[in-house]
């Protein structure tokens, strides 16, 4: 590259430190400092992507968040690809590799460039409604997958993301939004009241516009001036200084939530060439913020004439700012369409610095401004009608007409100032009302929702002087409103600068004697919608904005309209003889630059994404090589495989052992609430459907609860330990919601009631010893408690000790065996089970898991809440009507059974069910139909298994009606076959219970 | 306030606690270490009751929400306006019960949660950043000074912080959440 | 109505699309309608198409308080299936499932309705249950469901993740091969020009307001914020607005309306190719034409009407995303938005007729209604028209909640969406 | 994520909270004797007001306390909040 586009002396960029990269594979230099757009400008490159549907080259456009254009791909290993980044925002770094997007083979050629030269004049805004339907099928087939094809920008990365991402939540009286003047200063004022601040500003370095300042001094508190440069160094310098003050460079601020919550992205090592082992590359902070200030500033706007779109082609504030900040000429001979004075900064600064300017073409009237700039030896055109561009891969010339006459400059750059739109898309999101500013033709924020005020550009404040000392009020005012009392103002902000910002500015599609309806003229790049476009869905009756926005999706690419939107309500004005106002706006949503999933995932991943509950017990099923399953957050052990056992050899072997001899059995999942109060047994008897008052002390029994709607929703066995004593089993999944349920009930309903709820749940360790050799293993375990047949019956409870440590034992089974399950303190859990097992060896004991489990009971047709119920079953479905308190007045769903769905004669009843071959077992799930009419599902299959015990599979299962069809035959159609079953009692196995009472 | 003592502290009662309990965590660093075993139960008392309650316990039930009473080994963490947490350094096995006894008849509901939930201690002088990892309560001292205590959720796990000093912190979790909790603290702790 | 066409973009395309003409009129209210539809989103603007359409109803008016489409219908994740548990539903959801695979073709407008799959993840015992529930109970009843192993799935949808060492792996999956994705918009505006096109007013910005009835209590008309609008028969189609809508005319309904939330990423070459649920995980994705990643959060806890949610709603959605699809880490969110939804107890619609005589309802779609559309359109049509509901929609009565006839999908499946 | 003001506890977090649905519904005394209508009401039937609404919240992970609040359901700010047993304050319309 002979060409020299980096201006020596000026920026801050170091050249001392060069920086090699790549893009696309060829190699460049550029200093530190850069950003990777403007190292490619310095190098000379604009041409950095394609557009979305037209594939159009495509240049670098702005130099920050609002840039359409330079999206690359930055790759820094196989699995550290990142789609989609901006050039203006990539911090150069030793190394980086970009690769530019949606171009085939290259940027220089790309196959899909018919697109434009041939297609485009048929694809306007909307098209693809209108087409693709004939034939039906080929949508699928055909199109769609040539659509896609065709769209999307970048390469979604396709390895795991070995990145880690952080998190923090921060709280402080006043969280200032952009560090530019207007944030500095607000800043500074707010610290100064002793006020916890924190300032995030996106860029990597705080100061915003400051840091393209050029020829500008500001006062300070006393006498002295400083340069913009020393000004901002010193403020920082104080704010860095500050205990309560936190600055947050790198950090976006990309959500203003309800109730003042903020959501802060800092990227952490993006810019780094090495990376830390470990290091998080970027931190979401979630800032609650007593008052916040918003200085975000303005975005500039371009201007929408014909071929606006070529490389080369950029805002022209953002080429001056490359020029100060980066020292970064974007071209050398230049050409400046503008409606706003800082089109004259610009040419007036590059100039300086030796950049030749082709024109100025004003589209406004001759004016002061132009009037220096002729005097400064500018070639100005005022009035001008901007009228096309020509260049393939980069801008060669404009053309233009002024006083009649139509002119065509050469140029290597074309520099658009249209003005600024301030920056509310924060304001707006936090719900504030946006008013239309019609001298500075702009919505500017007005009423707040939340404690927030705007500051500086933001809100319209565009000149220097005027956005300090908007920034000391809103600080000061920041403060006060959070609690603190600012001192005497000491900064009375005052300004010299060479080059003022100015005013001016244009909305809409810019003058032009081009015809509009065929050339195009840029709105909204990315997705290459143009003002014909737009006018188009307006003549197309979408009058609405918001529809214009869904129909040519202007405002929809990645930069969310901040170039656009503005451009577009213009040309809808026009269009439709409707003022701005009355057109309204679109929404602004979240997040104001697109964010990581990984930052907004933080360190929710792999075993950290969701606890995972385990007992006390766990670690013995690990290391016994349990294989577990998910119940709700419990890690459960499913089955303890020997010598390469399969599921179902292991559960026929653990079920086979219980019902010989004896199994070990982890239940401390299951929930536990302990209920304490002299009107505990009120209480009970107003939430389960049981009576509890005659329940004895020492006794057990078996609960069932509804919803208020009449279904079962949990159920287990509740012990009363004292007369104002309970404990209170619930299934696993079902402790925190039935807890929850039994608060709701005590605190809004039954205030009149002294009861204090407990959950125990793990409290205890629950050891299940189950199987006719139960009590001859625990028994010489246990001290301080007769578990003797006699002096401890079936559904007992009691307290007492077992290997010296306290126990309370429940004899109950949900196996149909004799059955203990052993409460001890969780600390000792591990420890008692040890010991347990130790003992039981004698007895060829076996540990099993949930599934064996499952198997034993359904042999004894008890329910399991959740399985064999779905939240549409009474207790009287589920065959526990028994359960109910027949003389009560009145429990938690006691009303609803009575309404007719309820009551009906023909509910689903839960019935077993044998395969008629003695030897399928049935699929959980499968349905269940008459013979009479075998395309009507009757019920379904709600449990299956085989039967190790019983030598043959066993089922139970809904079935409508089931209970009057004891004995009938009924099929289970499946996918190639169907099964015959024959309906039977739900006990399979010791229908008498003898096996229990022993 | 500032005289406070507390029972936690994590250096001094590591060995107070009982070699048999078992503890789900899995190591402990200069920063977050777990605490041994403590006694531990939920104590009930409806409003009229709190000084009759406080006199027989010997500690004065706190009614400022969120603040925490020691009295030698015994303190009570108000948790609910009607529900404090009794924790105590002295953990033998009948400790709840003894407690009881003490109650004798008056109207309250205590329980026995020991094992309930487990502690780790946390002490550095960035605890409050550390804890801000999962916390989103505002844990400055100003705002929650030594003393003070609350349920809370850390990420996904319900958990009580008790601040013990300037830069340590006490924190119960129920005994299942217990590596969960340990695992995202160690991940911030790296992060520093 | 203009032929939309290859052949007419043609045409249009070298006229310089000057010819194109309204989609649909910017209509002004008239005094009085045959019928007003309350609510111009996809079911109130298909349920006055149908009417003029299969009924012969064309003096209808559609009233939309802002600009038709902007409801849910505008702002859902598009997700189109039919395997639903229970024979009501499933007969609801795949008569609407039918008639979108004819759409497109019968409003003349390209809907992109996508038949690319909706797989349902089972990571548990549990999950595995209650999908080969549904698998066999749509089978009895005609719609397609079928069974994968975590392999099979993968084939389906090769991004995904079946490494059984993950904190919830995926232990099967249930895959709906017509199910798929349309174009939300193209919906409401399909609907909007077919139905212009027989005669319907579509007017916008005309907020209902009140509900005039005569001495006996049967509707009059409806006050709107451009004047009083007669007519004899008024049907509600507002989405989460119902519960104010029929305040109106003081009839209480079952319905609470929460935000729920969804978002897409930026957009990216292709890369999924079907639509992936996980309920365990909460979590659900597909790609759109554009090629964003569209990922549906959750609801929010509380009720409200600010169409917006907690940033810790999404952020546990994209947890989910990123335990599934550990790839996508590095995807970015671009844009995240809500709805209202409203919700019945038993997470299933109502399309009914209402003790107010000449006011009918359809609503309590909830996080579930796009899919519905065609299907709850013509049926409320039919309802609205004949004053009585037609068979596949009978169930759906307000009375069902009295006498408890529930329709509860949620509560036999825990599935959504 | 909304900040409650739990009348016990101060501002916290909504993390730390549950909803319970519009309040002041009071379960019926004796629920056999309402017809099914009524009982629907009591069950299903509720305001969904678009405004001022008011409805129950529990600091779940903070004092597990039920408590009122009114909140403006079109901006989701809270107005007040207060006990159980308590009535709803007086609030100035927004
Ligand atoms: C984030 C999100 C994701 C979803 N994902 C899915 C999904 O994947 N699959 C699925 O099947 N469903 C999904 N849904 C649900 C689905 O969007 C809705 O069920 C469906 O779109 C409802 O359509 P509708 O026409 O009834 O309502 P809407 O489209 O909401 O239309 C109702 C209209 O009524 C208007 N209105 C209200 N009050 C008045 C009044 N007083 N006067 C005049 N007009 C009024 C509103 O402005 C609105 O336009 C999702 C919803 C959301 C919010
Ligand atoms: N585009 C421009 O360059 C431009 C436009 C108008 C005014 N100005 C000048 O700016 C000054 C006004 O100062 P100001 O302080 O109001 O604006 P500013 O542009 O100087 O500063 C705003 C700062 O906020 C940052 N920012 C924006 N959105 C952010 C977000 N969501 N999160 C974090 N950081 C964010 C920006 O990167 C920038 O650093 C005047 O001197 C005026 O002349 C510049
Ligand atoms: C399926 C689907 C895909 C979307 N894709 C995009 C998109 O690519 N870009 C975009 O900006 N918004 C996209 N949106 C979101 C809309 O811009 C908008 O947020 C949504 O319709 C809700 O409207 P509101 O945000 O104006 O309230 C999409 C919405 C849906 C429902
Ligand atoms: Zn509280």
């Amino acid at each position: 590259m002979s060409k020299q586009f980096r201006i020596k002396g000026t920026g801050r960029v170091d050249p001392s430190r060069p920086i090699n990269f790549t893009f696309d594979g060829k190699s460049y230099t550029g200093h530190q400092g850069d950003t990777l757009a403007s190292a490619l400008l310095a190098n000379g490159v604009h041409l950095v992507g394609r557009s979305f549907k037209y594939h159009r080259p495509r240049g670098i456009l702005g130099i920050g968040a609002d840039e359409p254009n330079a999206l690359v791909g930055i790759r820094r290993d196989a699995a550290r690809y990142t789609p989609n980044l901006l050039a203006t925002q990539v911090e150069l770094y030793e190394g980086l590799n970009a690769v530019s997007q949606n171009r085939n083979p290259s940027l220089e050629h790309d196959r899909m460039e018919v697109n434009d030269k041939w297609l485009s004049r048929f694809i306007p805004a909307g098209f693809y409604y209108k087409t693709f339907m004939w034939p039906k099928s080929a949508w699928d087939k055909w199109y769609e997958p040539r659509i896609r094809e065709a769209a999307g920008l970048g390469v979604a990365p396709s390895q795991p993301d070995p990145d880690v991402y952080t998190q923090r939540y921060a709280h402080c009286d006043v969280l200032v939004i952009g560090a530019g003047p207007a944030g500095l200063a607000a800043a500074k004022e707010a610290a100064a009241t002793g006020a916890r601040v924190i300032l995030a500003d996106d860029r990597p370095v705080m100061g915003g516009s400051l840091l393209a300042a050029a020829d500008t001094n500001i006062s300070g508190e006393g006498e002295d001036w400083y340069s913009a440069g020393a000004w901002r160094k010193e403020v920082l310098a104080f704010l860095e200084k500050q205990p309560n003050v936190t600055l947050l460079p790198r950090t976006i601020a990309f959500g203003y939530y309800p109730h003042n919550w903020i959501g802060l992205c800092e990227k952490l090592t993006d810019h780094l060439a090495v990376l830390a082992r470990g290091a998080p590359r970027e931190r979401l902070w979630q800032v609650r913020a007593a008052q916040v200030v918003i200085a975000t500033g303005a975005i500039e706007r371009p201007l929408v004439f014909p071929e606006n779109d070529r490389p080369g082609i950029m805002l022209a504030d953002a080429a001056r700012t490359y020029l100060q900040e980066y020292g970064v000429a974007v071209g050398q001979k230049v050409a400046v369409v503008t409606a706003h004075d800082s089109g004259y900064r610009a040419a007036h600064e590059l100039k300086a610095v030796g950049v030749d300017i082709a024109v100025i073409a004003d589209i406004r009237g001759r004016s002061v401004v132009s009037d220096r700039a002729v005097q400064a030896g500018l070639n100005v055109l005022t009035e001008a009608k901007i009228e096309g561009t020509s260049g393939k891969l980069r801008v060669s010339s404009i053309t233009m007409t002024a006083a009649g006459m139509r002119s065509n400059f050469a140029c290597d750059a074309v520099l658009m100032a249209g003005g600024f739109t301030p920056s509310v898309h924060l304001f707006s999101q936090s719900r504030g009302k946006l008013v239309w500013d019609n001298k500075l033709q702009a919505y500017l924020p007005g009423d707040s929702a939340e404690a927030e005020r705007s500051a500086g550009a933001s809100r319209g404040r565009f000149a220097l002087a005027e956005a300090l000392a908007d920034g000391v009020d809103a600080g000061r005012e920041a403060a006060q409103a959070a609690g603190f009392t600012p001192g005497t103002p000491a900064f009375h902000p005052q300004v010299t600068v060479k080059h003022a910002i100015g005013s001016g500015g244009y909305l809409g599609a810019a003058p032009t004697s081009a015809d509009l309806s065929k050339a195009k003229a840029f709105v909204d790049w990315q997705n290459d919608v143009t003002a014909k476009d737009i006018v188009l869905a307006t003549r197309e009756g979408f009058l609405s904005i918001e529809h214009v926005k869904r129909y040519t999706t202007t405002g929809m690419a990645t930069d969310q309209g901040k170039l656009s939107n503005i451009n577009a309500l213009g040309i809808v004005s026009e269009a439709t003889g409707r003022s701005i106002p009355q057109i309204g706006l679109t929404t602004f949503r979240t997040p104001y630059t697109p964010i990581t999933f990984g930052t907004l995932a933080g360190h929710a991943r792999g075993m950290l994404f969701d606890p995972a509950r385990v007992t006390a017990i766990n670690d013995w099923a690990v290391a016994q090589g349990a294989a577990f399953e998910d119940v709700g957050n419990w890690k459960r052990a499913h089955y303890f495989p020997k010598h390469g056992e399969d599921l179902h050899a292991a559960v026929n072997r653990e079920c086979l052992g219980v019902r010989k001899s004896v199994g070990i059995f982890d239940a401390s999942t299951l929930g536990k609430i302990e209920i304490v109060g002299p009107d505990a047994a009120e209480f009970m008897n107003r939430f389960f459907v049981n009576a509890w008052t005659k329940l004895g002390v020492g006794k057990c029994r078996y609960g069932v609860l509804l919803r208020e709607d009449g279904f079962v929703t949990d159920d287990g066995v509740v012990g009363r330990v004292a007369k104002d004593r309970f404990h209170v089993t619930t299934t696993t999944g079902g402790a925190a919601r039935v807890l929850g349920m039994m608060e709701d009930y005590l605190q809004t309903e039954w205030g009149d009631l002294k009861v204090w709820l407990t959950s125990t749940t793990e409290q205890w360790s629950v050891i299940a010893v189950q199987g006719p050799k139960a009590r001859e293993v625990i028994a010489p375990l246990i001290e301080d408690l007769d578990v003797s047949a006699e002096a401890f019956p079936h559904m007992s409870i009691g307290d007492g000790k077992i290997c010296g440590v306290p126990l309370r034992l429940m004899r109950v089974s949900f196996t149909g065996e004799l059955g203990f399950e052993v409460n001890v303190p969780s600390g000792y859990g591990r420890m008692v089970w040890e010991a347990i097992w130790e003992r039981g060896k004698a007895f060829d004991m076996v540990p099993y898991g949930t599934e064996t489990m499952h198997v034993l009971r359904a042999e004894k047709g008890y329910i399991i809440v959740g399985q064999e119920t779905d939240g549409t079953v009474t207790p009287d479905d589920a065959g526990l009507g028994w359960a109910i308190g027949k003389a009560k007045p009145d429990f938690v769903g006691k009303r609803s059974l009575q309404r007719p769905a309820l009551t009906a004669p023909d509910r689903k009843q839960l019935v077993g069910l044998i395969s008629s071959d003695g030897r399928t077992v049935l699929e959980e799930g499968a349905q269940i139909v008459d013979p009479a009419a075998p395309k009507v599902p009757i019920g379904h299959v709600t449990s299956s298994y085989y039967s190790a015990v019983l030598g043959k599979p066993i089922a139970l299962a809904l079935v409508r009606g089931g209970r009057q069809r004891l004995g009938e035959s009924l099929y289970v159609p499946m996918p190639d076959s169907v099964i015959g079953v024959q309906v039977a009692p739900t006990v399979f196995f010791d229908p008498e219970g003898a096996r229990v009472n022993v | 306030m500032s005289d406070l003592t507390l029972v936690s502290p994590a250096a001094s009662h590591k060995e107070a606690g009982s070699a048999a309990v078992a503890s789900p965590f899995t190591g402990h660093s200069k920063v977050i270490a777990p605490l041994g075993h403590f006694g531990r139960a939920v104590l009930r008392v409806s409003e009229d009751l709190i000084d009759a309650v406080s006199e027989r316990l010997g500690v004065t039930l706190p009614r400022e929400a969120n603040r925490s009473a020691t009295q030698d080994d015994l303190s009570a963490l108000w948790l609910g306006p009607d529900e404090w947490l009794l924790i105590s350094s002295e953990p033998h096995d009948s400790w709840a019960a003894s407690l009881q006894q003490k109650l004798g008849d008056a109207l309250v509901a205590l329980v026995d949660v020991s094992h309930r939930q487990v502690a780790l201690g946390l002490e550095s002088p960035h605890v409050e950043d550390l804890l801000a990892s999962g916390c989103a309560l505002d844990l400055r001292e100003a705002a929650f000074p030594v003393g003070a205590c609350t349920r809370t959720m850390f990420d996904k796990a319900e958990v009580v912080l008790w601040r013990t000093g300037a830069h340590s912190f006490h924190i119960e979790v129920w005994r299942s959440f217990a590596r969960y909790v340990e695992g995202l603290l160690r991940i911030a702790e790296e992060e520093g | 109505m203009q032929r939309f066409s290859a052949l007419s973009l043609l045409r249009h395309g070298l006229g310089r699309h000057q010819g194109w003409k309204p989609q649909w009129r910017n209509a002004q209210p008239k005094p009085g309608y045959d019928a007003i539809i309350v609510g111009g989103g996809g079911h109130g603007l298909g349920a006055a198409y149908y009417l003029a359409k299969v009924h012969g109803i064309t003096n209808v008016a559609v009233l939309e308080k802002g600009w038709i489409g902007g409801g849910n219908t505008g702002r859902n994740t598009t997700i189109i299936r039919s395997n639903y548990l229970f024979d009501e539903s499933a007969a609801l959801y795949d008569h609407a499932l039918q008639l979108w695979e004819g759409l497109s073709q019968e409003l003349n407008y390209n809907v992109m309705f996508s038949q690319r799959g909706v797989m349902m993840l089972a990571h548990n015992i549990h999950d595995i249950q209650v999908f080969k529930r549904h698998v066999h109970a749509n089978r009895i009843n005609g719609v397609d469901n079928e069974w994968l192993t975590p392999e099979q799935a993968q084939e389906f949808c090769p991004s995904l993740n079946i490494d059984p060492n993950v904190r919830y792996p995926v232990l099967g999956a249930a895959l709906q091969r017509r199910g798929g994705t349309a174009r939300h918009d193209a919906v409401a505006w399909g609907y909007a020009r077919a139905a212009d096109a027989l005669g319907v007013d579509i007017i916008e910005n005309c907020e209902v307001t009140g509900i005039r009835r005569d001495a006996n209590g049967a509707v009059l008309g409806v006050e709107t914020t451009r004047g009083f609008i007669g007519s004899r028969k008024v049907g509600v189609s507002a989405a989460g607005h119902t519960s104010v809508v029929m305040g109106m005319a003081d009839v209480r309904l079952p319905l609470e309306s929460y935000p729920l939330q969804a978002l897409v990423s930026e957009p990216v070459k292709p890369i999924f190719p079907c639509v992936v649920m996980s309920n365990t995980i909460h979590a659900y994705m597909s790609q759109s034409d554009k090629g964003e990643l569209v990922i549906g959060a959750g609801t929010d806890i509380y009720t409200s009407y600010t169409q917006r949610g907690g940033l810790h709603i999404a952020t546990h959605t994209l947890e989910a995303i990123c335990e599934l699809f550990p790839q996508f880490r590095r995807m970015r969110m671009l844009r995240n938005w809500g709805g209202i939804v409203d919700v019945t107890p038993d997470r299933s619609p109502i399309i009914a007729k209402t003790p107010v005589k000449g006011l009918y309802v359809n609503c309590g779609w909830g996080t579930g209604g796009f899919k519905a559309t065609p299907g709850a359109a013509h049926l409320f049509a039919h309802t609205i028209a004949k004053d009585e509901p037609h068979p596949i929609n009978a169930p759906y009565t307000i009375e069902r909640f009295r006498d408890g006839f529930m329709i509860d999908e949620a509560a036999a499946a825990a599935v959504a969406h | 994520m909304l900040i409650i003001n739990c009348p016990y506890c101060g501002a916290r977090p909504e993390l730390e909270f549950a909803y319970g649905g519009q309040a002041h519904i009071d379960r019926p005394v004796q629920p056999a004797d309402l017809n099914d209508e009524d009982w629907t009401g009591y069950l299903y039937l509720r305001e969904n007001t678009k405004g001022i609404h008011a409805e129950r919240w529990r600091h779940l992970h903070g004092c597990a306390r039920f408590f009122n609040a009114l909140r403006d359901t079109r901006t989701d700010h809270f107005l007040a909040t207060y006990k159980v047993g308590e009535k709803a304050p007086e609030v100035t319309r927004p």
